[in-house]
């Protein structure tokens, strides 16, 4: 039975042990997409679903009618949040290995995606995050000693006690809580965006998943939901060609791009270098752009590299080449933004290493002052009764009388 | 004192909280033009523009999801599923995120969305159209779940769940949306405005959350129950010439232990009733819970009626239901057993 | 804060008392849609999911590529399954009316999707239909006496008494179990179809739902696993423009077409006039061959309109305008193709008017032996008891308790 | 006798059944070429090939229809769900559809589908890696539910699952798949080679669904748990030195009523111990049975211990979980009441 069957099976480009293939990726040279206005009906704009949006060419000058002609300033703040995610995502990795958090995601690689698009942003537009997003608290100024407080579980962590570390929120910020539950935040920011329309503001929604998730029906409500009402939300497919140990022609990418799902809805899709700073600001402008005109939704694929394990879990060398990253196309979007902005004569490589020692100094500065309200294990502890709370807004009775019960049993000990 | 039936309260306190606050919006399948597939919506659309009355994809997935996330931007989403039968694609949102949004983001966001929801059978639904799965959602920590099983206490329950800043399940026991029903099915129809809680208040008013009702009072024995099976209950218990109390539990979460153990340990007998499918209902916990409060006081045991552990077949429907047969028996058995 | 609302809300193109409104619906003459390959890659025949197949032009003769050339045997054999569905849904019909079964569904307007793709299949192509494909089990043969004993609940009732009327079922016939939630079947189809690829069998699946039900979580994971794993399956939104009172904009229709999600996910799209027997008949036979030549699925939307209400708990006159159908520029597939037949010499008046009386006689007939099986109130009855089989296929110890309970309950009566 | 822990007898299980079934295939989330994230069904795909083990898309949803799909084609489908937290995209799918399916066509059509899950906290997983969600399965009519306590089991129990022509949803306590856990987290990790039920055979061989298992025999009182807590009522009878008889239920669904009646009857006294939250948990339905079949032989009320009525905290795991302390606490209250 076996030998006879005529399933298909996507294909994995390389395993471990296999040389780096990335053939598969439609790729095309920096400028050449074309930008239409942002107000051009979705069945006019089909190809920027297909095509590749960058900005930032082999010789990391920035072309093509999608350059933001950002100022210079604004590059080097991008360079420091990028950096500034990529230090800290470093040492919490390290400082998961020595067991004093229990759990970690890096988002090696993607910095690029929520930097930009957090730039690009109005601080009023709300964000439904995936757990790859940490970025966008740097860049909406969230101190990173309060992440970390979150990582540790500890007396200021603002999930209480309750959530794994990543999973980090914010209500000020306007950062939606995260979920475990993958993709389920992205119908839910499309009923955000539908309620600033019913409101009358001008606010956006923005979302982000990965390409293993926008397999989960959630892609689909949202897509639905945001074609119907034409809902101000921009819904981001982050393509890092993994989920997990499972590539990306398994979530459908093997034989359409992602941005495809769009148009398939009648929403503009746009297909753009993640690991390109400026494309994505641009595609993000324009995108808020028409949202903001009342033109709708936009799905954004952004095309980049899981550059580091899925989490703290994951061992990538079982099931991808170790030297992949090296061989990805679109290379590295810190290196690629540093150059640009060292072509522009406006950093160099002092300027840089200086400002990753700063930063670094900053992190460490900041984990130690974290650790002093407390870590999982030592220190400065939450009132495990605080798990009681929050669960409605009120207690109910059958809580208070649980409640009891375990300051009972830790009374007792 | 106006007379309403189950739907026209339904609609009376949708239509209250729509002119009272403006952040209500109603959503859901067929439910703006149209006005609902069982009329709970009528008009509603009409009088507050289709703006703050949607229809809907079919996707119930998409209809709480969305609502969630209007909720999360300061709008009071009122979502109807058409039947509760449909309600399991919208599940893992219920579970995953409306539960959960409060507590896991350290009450900095919450999602106050009622989902209402037509339950149980008796009107030749079959499978599919009959269901009554409140145990599934009372087992979930973080949603308050609801069953009124007259139109004063739908009306005011609906506005207090619409008020009500955490999410709420709102089961409506279809069968008795048009009168109250004893179980007899070839019986002709007795419409609301022949029962007293029929007469309904146009206005605001509120039925607490989190509080059972003596629907009788009683020594006997006491009859937990909710729904339909309120009237089914106390036609049983009529029927057998027995001094009944009997509680309406109208809430599964927060349930009110209170009044429903303080009732069993006075009468020291309890028998249980629900539609649903019995084994691991909502029964099951009221049955250990009363168990656990008031063992000193029993004197006989809990006794279950409730749906067979079967699909509800569309042929033998009266032979599904727990009627007053089934009833009786179990409240025959528990006066009784000594 | 109403006034302000800037969302979008579907148009609903006619309501009652307006006049009838079809401008909405993107048409082409007959015979213009090119026929490609049937092993074309997606990706080069998207235009096949925005245009519109058709053959039957408006002088009713058949023309252009996709015209199946069928013999006129065949097409009076279609002609006799779709006055069949009809004769035999007008009879159902007004027997609900009269309370003799509780509850009845409709395919009028239909009929010749399930026919003429009924027929384009093989008998071992496996169907999983919706609650509006009856037509099928009239091409695969099961005597119009079966279904009615499903209607009547009856002793010969195939579900046992278990499920509402029209949720019939055919092992024998690969006809699969119908579900009242909506779209449930459609990726179960796809599975079946990978199954039927596993075992290498050239068999092909096929499924069916609604406008409005496309809009669930299982339209997409039918789509995305189908493209996944290139499964030979036929998956078909009958776009009848009505779910119950909701417009199709509602589900997504009115930006783009159903037919374009395919393309979406890479997946051949078809949008073809369901109301032509023979476009329906051709792009079936197209999107068969190309499931077994191994180049996987096709989504095709037939374009028709449910000329009658959505059941008998409904009323359409209080959500669209009465003549709607009337003015439905496709027309109705009975009448095409008796004057397409006609217009061949194969076919007159006068046989048409036999052929209807013979089949009003023929249901006539069957209603008359199926109640002699039984019916809900009267007449022999299947054994309440048999609720409790076929929950599992051994019927467990606390089955056999309730069971003995009802026979106690029945007893005392 | 091969010494295995619980991942590898479930490995050897489906090592096993795809050796000697053609029609038995294996699908879900990594599954395949990486072996499942908690390394499951490691090799399974290099020894039987990508079309028998399948790595499928992430949509629990998707994954369970094309599994009754399959199933209804004729093969064996035993899908993976990587977290139990993580099955309520797929509860239409299996509520109403792999539950309902021989039923409602009349017994034309089944889809023998078996969903694995792990389940069940203390492994720092937080509100979306604890969950114990058997009881939303035990109450849906159509479905097994199976919960294994050790290797032995577990293999045994899998194996019938995937023979067995009705649909089965297998949890797998993952705090356990390593070796047994009394709940004391301080405590060295303990392997499974040191347990009697750690010894598994390398080939075919079944544990009968519907059957539980006296884990230990005992006289004074009945302890009625399933998984992981098994283990922790153990050494919490231990520690109280009580010749408790401890039942591991095994099955949910069809319940051994009888096993577990007929030793309450016996011993008078029973304490129920799940890890899922308590309100309306799979305990109600226990507590609930017993109390009707052995009213008059109890000489104390039925306790319950589980989880509290809170999403699983990451921070206060040990505080959430129902360890030796809070089972000791009810088995002391139980054998003191008179
Ligand atoms: C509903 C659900 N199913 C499965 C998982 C387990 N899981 C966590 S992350 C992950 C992979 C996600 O991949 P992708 O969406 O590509 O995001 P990435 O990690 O690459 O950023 C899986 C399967 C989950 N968290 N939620
Ligand atoms: C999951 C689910 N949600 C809602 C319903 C109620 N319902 C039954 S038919 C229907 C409309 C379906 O419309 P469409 O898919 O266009 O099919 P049509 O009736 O037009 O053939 C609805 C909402 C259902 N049966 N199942
Ligand atoms: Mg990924
Ligand atoms: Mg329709």
């Amino acid at each position: 039975m076996v030998s006879k069957s005529r399933l298909h099976v996507p294909k994995t480009p390389a395993r471990p042990g296999d040389q780096p293939d990335f053939s598969y990726l439609r790729l095309s040279p920096a400028g050449k997409t074309p930008r239409p206005d942002s107000t051009a009906p979705a069945s006019e704009i089909r190809y920027l679903s297909e095509g590749l949006v960058r900005v930032l060419d082999d010789a990391h000058q920035a072309v093509g009618p999608w350059h933001p002609h950002l100022d210079a300033k604004d590059l080097q703040v991008g360079l420091r949040h990028m950096l500034l995610t990529r230090v800290f995502d470093d040492r919490m990795q390290r400082i998961q290995r020595s067991g004093k958090i229990s759990f970690y995601m890096r988002s090696m690689g993607e910095e690029a995606i929520s930097v930009a698009m957090g730039m690009a942003l109005r601080p009023t537009d709300m964000a439904f995050p995936s757990y790859r997003n940490q970025a966008l608290y740097f860049v909406r100024g969230r101190p990173v000693v309060d992440l970390m407080c979150q990582l540790l579980s500890n007396t200021r962590d603002m999930c209480k006690g309750r959530q794994l570390p990543v999973m980090y929120q914010w209500r000020e910020g306007r950062i939606f809580s995260i979920s475990g539950n993958l993709a389920t935040q992205f119908p839910q920011a499309v009923g955000w965006a539908m309620a600033a329309a019913i409101k009358g503001t001008d606010d956006v929604a923005v979302s982000w998943l990965g390409d293993g998730s926008s397999a989960e029906a959630d892609f689909h409500h949202a897509l639905l939901f945001a074609s119907v009402y034409q809902a101000p939300v921009i819904l981001n497919v982050v393509n890092n060609q993994w989920a997990i140990s499972t590539f990306q022609g398994f979530a459908g990418g093997e034989h359409q791009t992602f941005a495809a799902r769009g148009p398939g809805f009648g929403i503009a899709g746009v297909r753009v270098d993640g690991n390109d700073f400026l494309a994505v600001h641009a595609v993000t402008q324009w995108a808020a752009e028409r949202a903001r005109l009342g033109r709708g939704p936009t799905l954004i694929e952004h095309v980049t590299y899981r550059a580091a394990a899925h989490s703290t879990s994951d061992d990538p060398s079982r099931y991808r080449p170790k030297d992949d990253y090296e061989r990805f196309p679109l290379g590295d979007p810190v290196e690629r933004l540093k150059q640009h902005l060292i072509r522009l004569n406006e950093w160099s490589e002092e300027r840089h290493a200086a400002l990753i020692a700063e930063l670094e100094e900053h992190v460490a500065a900041s984990w130690k002052e974290a650790v002093s309200y407390g870590t999982l294990s030592d220190g400065p502890r939450l009132d495990p009764r605080l798990m009681f709370e929050d669960v409605f807004k009120d207690m109910p009775a059958h809580l208070a009388r649980q409640e009891a019960e375990l300051r009972a049993e830790l009374e007792q000990k | 004192m106006p007379q309403m039936n189950m739907i026209q309260a339904l609609n009376s306190a949708m239509d209250v909280m729509l002119g009272r606050d403006p952040s209500v919006v109603i959503m859901g399948e067929d439910v703006g033009y149209f006005g609902g597939v069982f009329r709970c919506t009528e008009g509603l659309q009409r009088k507050y523009g289709e703006h703050r009355v949607l229809d809907t994809p079919i996707a119930e997935g998409g209809i709480v999801a969305t609502a969630i996330g209007m909720a999360v931007n300061g709008l009071r989403p009122v979502a109807e599923i058409q039947f509760a039968d449909y309600i399991y694609p919208a599940y893992d949102q219920i579970v995953s995120e409306l539960a959960r949004i409060r507590h896991r983001s350290g009450g900095e966001f919450s999602a106050p969305v009622v989902v209402r929801t037509p339950c149980g059978g008796g009107i030749r639904g079959g499978q599919t159209h009959s269901q009554s799965p409140e145990a599934l959602f009372a087992h979930i920590c973080g949603i308050k779940v609801v069953m009124p099983s007259n139109p004063y206490d739908a009306k005011g329950l609906l506005i207090t769940a619409i008020e009500d800043d955490d999410p709420v399940i709102f089961f409506e026991p279809k069968r008795i949306y048009n009168g109250p029903f004893d179980g007899d099915p070839h019986k002709p129809a007795v419409p609301w405005s022949t029962h007293p809680k029929g007469e309904v208040p146009d206005g605001h008013y509120t039925v607490p959350i989190g509080k059972a009702e003596v629907a009788r009072q009683g020594s006997e024995l006491t009859i937990v129950t909710y729904g339909t099976m309120v009237h089914v209950s106390e036609a049983a218990a009529r029927g057998l010439g027995l001094d009944a109390e009997i509680i309406d539990v109208r809430t599964m979460v927060p349930l009110d232990t209170d009044a429903i153990c303080g009732s069993v340990a006075r009468t020291g007998r309890c028998v249980i009733v629900h539609e649903a499918t019995r084994f691991g209902g909502f029964g099951a916990e009221l049955s250990a819970t009363i168990q656990e409060q008031c063992f000193w006081n029993l004197q006989a045991p809990i006794l279950r009626v409730a749906g067979w552990d079967t699909p509800y077949p569309h042929a033998f429907e009266w032979e599904y239901f727990p009627g007053q047969a089934r009833v009786a028996r179990a409240l025959k058995a528990v006066m009784e057993a000594a």
